[in-house]
């Protein structure tokens, strides 16, 4: 090896990066340089950079562990801003999956002040405190300062990297998707699913997590496929999938999550490897697939080896060493040491030393090894100590020596700078077990392998547990529907072998790591079990092991193995814990995509809304609509304007968009049949023409919606709803037609949007509508309270009803929503002369107060009925059923003492009370005190000069005129009970 | 997301377009001012809640607004049988026969 | 005075478009809408009003003159008039079996057209939009995000997403945002 | 069984923890029991440890189909407050919160109670006018409850986003600084470890098969896959397995089981230091001690017992996640799980005697029962124990479904968890 001076472990010989395209970077700060292409991980350890984190409790220094995603210890934090603003910073990142990019900022985590000398690795000392569960048995005492000392402490010292402080400024894209196949990894077994489905049509999609498509057979730098390469063919195959119209192949893509029936959630990260993204690309691009048939490919991950100290940086899994050779062009040292319990850290062993790399030794846990290595190994001079184990290492920051021990118990220390590792290969079953799959021990080969899921999918190649290329290429064949190809493959090595558990006994002495990232060590796992965490799921939530970001990828198996063997158990009766979603770590902005500040929730407006906007209105967020809440004129705070409004609504007129109010078009020959169901109230003599108040309850009996209703003709009701109330009352209403009463010939429309309405209100409403309308004669004879006509206003078709939810006289004109803004523009040129004014829904509030109408929703809630809030009268007798009428006999419902909607006045006619104030009959009475009801209603009434409310009182019916209270927290209020009029009972003003 | 068959639309449509509208065959009495408190707390409250087959009501309410019924297994969220609003409860031996 | 003045039809997002090199959305030209709800024989006596027959099968649509006629449910039709925008169609035809409502101003229309239309509708609709699942000439009420839309193919590459009026910003903002995406 | 303490955890760090002894034993079935509980999750081990202890019941089993501790009590997102609005809610879930915050000392086992307070955003007037109905009520009923403006909460919580702008502007906020967070898998195995010292039988992966009844009508025994096993009394502690349990002895519950989903995002350092929930932008969320932001919404739609749920639930959550907290966006999902949740009609739980003589059942805690845990296995003890309902749980009864007498916190608008 010639290294190069800048990056000293760059083997130029070997990888597929090119060694002019250089990239720089920065890590903590200080400057390196890298080949396009490189993971953080390749780049730094090129520059002979192992150290890359800190551990999570004990502050440990860490190395990186591996070549993909299932790295637990070297978790860096990027930040893509120049500023450092605090708004495009990911913490967590894994070092060996992020590719380098011009410019890139990458810091170390978990350390103070810095990576080399970290402070919170005082841990370590104490680290025999911090045994598994330690936390459960201490800080108890005293009893306060769990709040102010430990907890705060225990928090600091948790967490691992940062989280952004602002807004994230990119955008993240969402796509749905269908398919024939989908394929999830586009390794050996991927590709070649890939290349039979695409010779039979179908529609494919194959994604993979990598930057490019191959797998391992990237890493292998022997195998060969009909004389090819392994790069070659792969080169070859996805050339050809490219070119085929039905297949999306899809890198940098993660299949993460197998929901009900094949929809499988892909996310393709798209910028994160761009130095500088274009501005209209998404970071990212969430994939929601439904597929016939899902393909898993995943692959297998390599197992690291438990030994005392086995997390020291400089010890990596071999087939990563591998990988990073062989694909990056980057050796992990000058003089390394190989430990295995199977076959392919060899191969990644003679790969190095053709590199250049001195093998120092390989240490063998197996007593016997395939003859073929040894005999390479001899002819390369390399030394093996079979049935021998590494039981320690030396070196802190980065190892420089292994501690052997071999089966007679002589032990010797190898001087090494790096230490590669294997303990075989475990099939990769997250997605197999999301899709609801069961794992199956395989005695033999002591791994879990896919049996058959209960969906559409089938796993293939090293995830389904098999060793060699020649049978992972013919069940993708077969997986596709295709016929085994008949292909020459050379010098493949196989996946079998390996070790789960304790590398020995012997190598526990020290800190011997299951899983890196939480520092779950062999010892924790026996000591959960000795306190009786018999289940793996309990061995798992005392210890935390495999509960980090990598999940235990590398961490479970080792971990099932040794509280096994504690509890004498075979391996599947102890089990598996749950694999879940995600498989690796998914940003929140993939599954957010676009649902994100207006296009969060739709926000519903009126064909006015602009007049109200541009005429100063403020806005009150009512279920997904913005209604015009009230209209402030220079100076006025929302008091004075509401004031105003009220006052002019009552001396002259207000105009009210009342738009957002729901609309439902009964009609049919048995359209009044039907609202006799779904209405308290009767409707067989209401006539056309004519208009009436009803209310809606549900079976239960308790109110459930209100509204007018205009009966147009014998066939067609115009129904409206509350605002909020509008879909589920049209909902609720189709339920019953459609399943109970489907013989009912009526059919029901939603024409909420089709009308703009506008209220007109007030004793100059008549004055000042009037001339604009034609067809209909409006004057108090013809068109008496609660009259709807059909009519045109300033010329186009309306409905115009006259009611009044403000107790003056009023009208209200629905107009085809188009014409919506011109028309109220019309009414405005003569309602503003007039004297009269904009209102919204505050002054509305109000309005109907004084007279003491109700708002289904404020002044009741689900537990009011009608005759509880005194609309008795509303509710009729003689009908033999509507929906709620045996519900409002049930025991409770006509139990004397319920709450009932009454009027409050208050003794200082100044003091309005808080709405959801609460009152009591004795406010002297101690805490808890008996609450006997509460105010669901109150303002201030400008009209009648003085405050006014409205409550559900127990019994209120019968209290008229005692004297109740309301504590609040510096005062006690004193209020009158009476009824709920406050303005012309007698309703004079309303037939005006 | 389930994918569910709509048998008025005749096609397999996407959980999005779907709302769940409880356990079917619930009755609603034709003489119901006349039943009992506990029939009608049976018929209003009480569900069978099954693990296992459960017969439910769904609303196609994103597309063609239909309500209909399906057997489905609450174990495996599987649907097992769509059938229309109307159409008769299957039977229990039915049920036997869709559970395997 | 009043009188004078027509009254002036403002429909939302008038005159919206955006274009790139895959797809393009428009605010579709008004039209005139009816809602129809009828047993078979109301369809049979209402359809005798119009020149041509109702769909009867789910998905389809049929269409002469600038009128479509969508199927949405067993029960129902969506009519779609655009050669005759302000006209209503409803006054004119007889009431019995069926019930027939103007929604004309309650819906709106985006015209989504180019190859890139089926991408740029399918980042927030679930629906399987490959011309085998969803030919050209179906329709169907369906989802996009969170607003309810009535997709209508009318050729391989055009679709007409109606719905509501109050939606329509919320249904522009996302498809003009989606079709930054409608290149893949 | 060794104390829990600083000195004991020195001592045993000196000789490698070697001498702890197990949390619990792992007995056999016996024959007999006087009590049997099903299911050891938070409320049943809880229920049967208060059995022992304050009313001197000691031969009781508790039997779990799976790991103690292994149902909602293991997968739920740990919030705990008492600011409910009904006299009856507010006395049992105080009654609950005070039992929380001497817990980890009477368990002698350190549940990590966290009184970090609990925030209840206000989105729009109704929010404001409900927030405040509950406010008003918890404190004449003496519990904690304050109003917060926009600023307030920013204080609070400072990575609110309390723009003008955004689509549900936040109107403000009610405070419980009483509330907060607990490590849930320790409030089982703390109570589990001095339920099973004081001589309860907890005994896993044995399911419930059957419920015994004599030719009178009483409960006998329940069947089991570890066989029969007879009591004279069995209270169902089941969750979201209730109503096939309560089938068994043949009463119908006005239950559905729902799938409800949880998130934990990366550890992060902390960030978040209270816990807050909306109900119009639905979804809640904390920071663990562990660094997670621990992240939950509302449910499936349909009844599922496969605790799973769908991806578009995640996404509905964490829409409303960001909504209120866009720094959030980058932070990546670490992993999802699902439970599954008993819902009554009125969302409160069901707490007390059946029909069937012996039986008891404490259900239908839906999405938010954590909270209870203590409280609710106080009172059913005692509801066992006396054959009668405590005067805490009277109003909890299984009767309310005929009589109409609910205690309807949903239709009071506020969604419980
Ligand atoms: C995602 C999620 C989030 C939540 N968030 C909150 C929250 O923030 N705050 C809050 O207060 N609550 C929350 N809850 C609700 C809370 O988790 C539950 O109400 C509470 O844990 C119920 O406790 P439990 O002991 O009654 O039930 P569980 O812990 O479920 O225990 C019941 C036990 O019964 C066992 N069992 C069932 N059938 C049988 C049988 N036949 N034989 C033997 N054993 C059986 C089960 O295996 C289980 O272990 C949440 C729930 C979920 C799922
Ligand atoms: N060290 C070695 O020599 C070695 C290691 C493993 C496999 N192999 C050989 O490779 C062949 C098997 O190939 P294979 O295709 O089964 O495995 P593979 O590992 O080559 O390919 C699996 C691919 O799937 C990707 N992947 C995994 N989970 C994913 C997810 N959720 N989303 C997207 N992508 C994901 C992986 O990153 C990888 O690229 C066998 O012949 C085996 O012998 C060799
Ligand atoms: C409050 C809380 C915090 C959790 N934190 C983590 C975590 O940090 N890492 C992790 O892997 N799982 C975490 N889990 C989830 C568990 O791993 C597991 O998914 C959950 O207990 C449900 O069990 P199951 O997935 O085995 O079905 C957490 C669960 C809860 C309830
Ligand atoms: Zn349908």
């Amino acid at each position: 090896m010639t290294p190069s001076s800048k990056q000293p472990y760059r083997a130029k010989s070997h990888g597929a990066l090119n060694h002019a395209r250089t990239v720089r970077f920065t890590f903590d700060g200080k400057p390196y340089e890298g080949l396009e292409g490189d993971t953080l991980a390749s780049a730094l350890l090129a520059n002979g950079v192992h150290l890359m984190g800190r551990s999570f409790k004990y502050h440990r220094p860490r190395g990186v562990m591996s070549a993909g995603v299932e790295e637990p210890s070297a978790l860096i934090g990027i930040s893509r801003d120049k500023s450092n603003s605090g708004a495009r910073v990911q913490p967590n990142v894994r070092a060996s999956v992020q590719e380098i990019y011009d410019g890139m900022n990458a810091v170390s985590q978990n350390r103070f002040p810095s990576l080399n000398f970290d402070l919170g690795a005082v841990n370590s000392l104490l680290a025999p405190f911090f045994a598994a569960g330690f936390y459960y048995k201490t800080f108890m005492w005293p009893r306060k300062a769990w709040d102010k000392v430990y907890e705060p402490f225990i928090r600091r010292a948790a967490g691992l990297g940062e989280s952004p402080t602002e807004t994230d400024p990119d955008r993240y894209a969402n796509r749905f998707e269908h398919c024939d196949v989908l394929i999830i990894g586009g390794g050996a077994a991927g590709l070649m699913a890939a290349k039979t489905a695409a010779a039979k049509k179908q529609r494919i999609i194959l994604c993979d997590e990598n930057p490019s498509l191959g797998g391992w057979l990237l890493a292998d730098s022997d195998v060969t496929i009909d004389g090819k390469s392994g790069t070659q063919w792969v080169k070859d195959t996805v050339a050809e999938l490219q070119a085929n119209e039905n297949v999306r192949l899809l890198t940098r893509t993660t299949g993460f999550g197998y929901f009900q029936q094949n929809m499988v959630g892909l996310v393709e990260r798209v910028t994160d490897h761009l130095a500088q993204p274009d501005m209209d690309l998404p970071r990212e691009r969430m994939w929601q697939v439904r597929a016939d048939k899902v393909v898993i490919a995943q692959g297998a991950i390599e197992r690291h080896l438990v030994f005392a100290d086995n997390d020291r940086p400089g010890i990596v899994l071999a087939g990563a060493a591998q990988k990073w050779l062989n694909q990056f062009g980057v050796t992990v040292g000058n003089n390394v040491g190989v430990f295995t319990a199977c076959d392919t850290a060899y191969a990644a062993a003679f790969d190095l030393y053709e590199a250049g790399t001195h093998i120092a030794v390989i240490v063998d846990q197996r007593a016997t090894v395939d003859q073929a290595l040894l005999e390479q190994a001899n002819e390369l001079g390399i030394r093996v100590m079979p049935n021998a184990g590494v039981v320690g290492v030396t070196g802190k920051l980065r190892i420089n020596g292994i501690k052997v021990k071999t089966a007679s118990g002589s032990e010797e220390t190898i001087e090494v700078d790096a230490l590669i590792t294997s303990a075989g290969w475990t099939p990769s079953l997250h997605l197999y077990s999301q899709s609801r799959g069961k794992p199956i021990w395989d005695e033999a080969s002591q791994r879990f392998l896919p049996g058959q899921s209960p969906q559409a999918c089938v796993s293939i190649g090293a995830c389904n547990g098999t060793n060699d290329l020649a049978t992972t290429f013919a069940e993708a064949a077969k997986a596709t529907g295709g016929r085994a190809p008949k292909l020459e493959i050379e010098n493949d090595v196989s996946l079998a072998g390996g070790t789960i558990g304790m590398a020995s006994e012997s190598a526990e002495t020290g800190k011997a790591f299951v899983d890196f990232q939480n520092d779950v060590t062999a010892k924790d796992i026996k000591l959960a079990v000795r306190e009786g965490m018999h289940s793996i799921e309990h061995v798992k939530r005392y210890t935390t092991n495999g509960m980090a970001t990598d999940q235990g990828k590398l961490s479970n198996m080792h971990g099932l193995s040794i509280a096994a063997k504690m509890l004498d158990k075979p391996v599947p009766e102890v089990g598996l814990t749950t694999f879940r979603a995600p498989y690796t770590p998914t940003t929140f902005g993939s599954f957010v995509a676009h649902a994100r500040g207006t296009l969060f929730d739709p926000s519903r407006k009126t064909p006015i809304h602009e007049w109200a906007q541009e005429n100063g209105a403020e806005f009150e967020p009512v279920s997904l609509w913005q209604r015009a809440w009230y209209f402030p004129r220079p100076g006025e705070d929302m008091h004075e304007a509401v004031d105003r409004e009220c006052r002019t609504v009552r001396t002259s007129a207000g105009v009210f968009d009342a738009s957002t109010l729901g609309k439902i078009e009964v009609v049919g020959p048995d359209a009044a049949a039907f609202m006799n169901i779904m209405y308290t109230n009767g409707w067989d003599k209401l006539k056309p023409g004519r208009a009436k108040y009803g209310i809606m309850c549900r079976e239960d009996g308790f109110i459930y919606d209100d509204g007018v209703v205009g009966k147009l003709s014998d066939t067609r009701f115009h129904v409206t709803t509350t605002t909020g109330g509008a879909p589920r009352v049209l909902n609720h209403m189709e339920d019953y037609l459609q399943t109970e009463f489907p013989d009912m010939q009526v059919w029901l429309t939603s024409t909420t949007e089709q009308w703009a309405t506008i209220a007109v209100q007030g004793p100059k409403a008549r004055e000042i509508i009037q001339p604009l309308v034609t067809g209909a004669d409006i004057s108090a004879e013809k068109f008496p309270h609660m009259s709807v006509v059909e009519c045109q206003v300033c010329g186009v078709p309306a409905r115009l009803f006259r009611i009044s939810f403000t107790g003056e006289l009023g009208f209200e004109i629905n107009v085809p929503a188009d014409y919506g803004r011109a028309v109220w523009e019309a009414i405005w040129e003569r309602a503003e002369p007039a004297g009269a004014c904009a209102y919204g829904t505050e002054t509305m509030h109000v309005l109907r107060a004084e007279k003491g109408y109700i708002i289904v929703g404020q002044d009741t809630d689900g537990t009011v009925t009608p005759h509880d809030a005194g609309l008795s009268w509303a509710v009729a007798k003689s009908k033999p059923d509507f929906v709620g009428k045996r519900g409002l006999q049930r025991p409770d419902l006509t139990a004397s003492g319920r709450r009932q909607l009454v009027g409050l006045k208050t003794s200082d006619p100044k003091k309005v009370v808080q709405e959801g104030a609460q009152i009591v009959a004795d406010p002297e009475q101690a805490i808890p005190m008996k609450m006997i009801g509460f105010v669901t209603s109150s303002y201030w009434s400008g009209t009648l000069e003085r405050s006014i409310a409205m409550a559900v009182l127990e019994d209120g019916f019968a209290r008229m005129g005692e004297t109740l209270y309301i504590p609040m927290e510096d005062e006690v209020i004193e209020v009158e009970v009476e009824g709920t009029v406050f303005y012309d009972p007698s309703g004079e003003k309303i037939n005006g | 997301m389930l994918l569910i068959h709509c048998p008025y639309c005749k096609d397999d449509r996407p959980e999005l377009e779907f709302s769940n509208a409880g356990e079917a065959h619930i009755v609603r009495p034709t003489n119901m001012s006349d039943i009992s408190d506990t029939e009608f707390e049976a018929m209003f409250f009480m569900r069978d809640n099954p693990k296992g087959i459960a017969l439910e009501r769904w609303r196609h309410a994103h597309g063609c607004g239909r309500f209909f019924n399906v057997a489905r297994n609450t174990v495996s969220d599987k649907f097992l049988k769509v059938y229309k609003a109307g159409e008769p409860r299957p039977s229990d031996a039915e049920i036997e026969e869709l559970l395997k | 005075m009043v009188e004078a003045t027509p009254t002036k039809r403002i429909a939302p997002a008038e005159g919206f478009r955006v274009a790139n090199s895959v797809v393009s959305i428009e605010t579709a030209k008004p039209a005139s809408r009816i809602s129809l709800r009828a047993t078979s024989a109301g369809a049979r006596s209402f359809e005798k009003s119009l020149n041509f027959a109702l769909p009867r099968k789910p998905a389809e649509t049929a269409s002469a003159k600038g009128r479509h006629a969508l199927w949405l449910g067993p029960d129902e039709w969506l009519l779609i008039d655009e050669a005759n925008p302000d006209d209503s169609m409803v006054p004119r035809l007889p009431n019995k079996q069926f019930s027939a409502v103007d929604v004309s101003h309650r819906n709106m229309a985006f015209i989504v057209a180019g190859p890139g239309a089926a991408a740029t509708l399918n980042a927030a609709c679930p629906r399987n939009l490959s011309l085998a699942a969803f030919p050209v000439k179906t329709c169907s009420r369906t989802v996009l995000g969170k607003a309810e839309i009535v997709l209508y193919r009318t050729a391989r590459d055009t679709f007409r997403v109606e719905c509501w009026r109050s939606y329509a910003p919320y249904v522009r903002d996302l498809l003009a945002i989606a079709s930054k995406d409608a290149h893949i | 069984m060794k104390k829990f303490n600083v000195f004991s955890l020195a001592r045993e760090t000196m000789r490698g923890h070697t001498g702890w002894g197990k949390q619990w034993r792992n007995p056999e079935p016996k024959k007999q029991y006087d009590v049997i509980i099903v299911g050891a999750g938070g409320h049943g081990l809880g229920t049967a440890y208060y059995l022992a202890r304050e009313h001197g019941i000691k031969n009781i089993a508790v039997l779990e189909k799976g790991w103690l501790g292994g149902g909602n009590t293991g997968r739920n997102t740990t919030i705990i407050r008492s600011n409910y609005l009904y006299d009856e809610s507010a006395g049992l879930f105080d009654h609950s919160l005070k039992l929380w915050e001497t817990l980890s000392q009477e368990l002698n086992y350190n549940v990590m109670f966290s009184q970090r307070g609990v925030m209840m955003l206000a989105h729009n007037v109704h929010d404001v006018q409900s927030a405040q109905r509950h406010i008003n009520a918890n404190r004449l009923n003496g519990v904690d409850n304050e109003w917060l403006t926009p600023q307030q909460a920013k204080e609070y919580c400072p990575p609110l986003n309390i723009s003008k702008d955004s689509r549900y502007p936040v109107m403000g906020a009610a405070l419980q600084r009483r509330g907060g967070v607990a490590r849930h898998d320790a409030v089982a195995w703390g109570y589990a470890r001095q339920a099973s010292d004081m001589g309860v039988d907890i005994i896993q992966n044995c399911e419930v098969t059957g419920i015994n009844r004599a030719p009178s009508g009483e409960v006998t025994g329940v069947e089991t896959t570890k066989g029969t096993i007879g009591a004279k009394q069995v209270g169902v502690v089941a969750s979201g397995h209730t109503s096939i349990l309560m089938e068994m002895a043949g009463v119908r519950m006005p239950l559905e089981s729902f799938p409800l989903q949880a998130l934990v995002s990366e550890p992060v350092k902390p960030i978040f230091p209270c816990v807050t929930m909306s109900n119009a932008v639905h979804a809640y969320i904390s920071q663990s001690d562990k660094g997670e932001l621990v992240i939950g919404g509302g449910t499936d739609s349909y009844v599922s017992y496969s605790q799973t749920g769908s991806m578009h639930m995640l996404q509905e959550v964490l829409d409303s996640i960001i909504e209120l907290y866009p720094i959030f966006n980058r932070l990546k999902m670490l992993r999802t799980w699902g439970g599954v949740v008993d819902v009554t009609p009125d969302r409160s739980p069901i707490l007390g005697k059946t029909p069937v003589k012996g039986l008891y059942v404490n259900c239908g805690w839906g999405t938010g029962g954590f909270k209870a845990t203590p409280g609710s296995a106080n009172v059913f003890a005692h509801t066992i124990a006396k054959d009668e309902p405590h005067k805490i749980n009277a109003g909890f009864n299984l009767d309310r479904f005929r009589t109409g007498r609910l205690i309807d916190e949903a239709a009071a608008a506020a969604v419980a968890h």
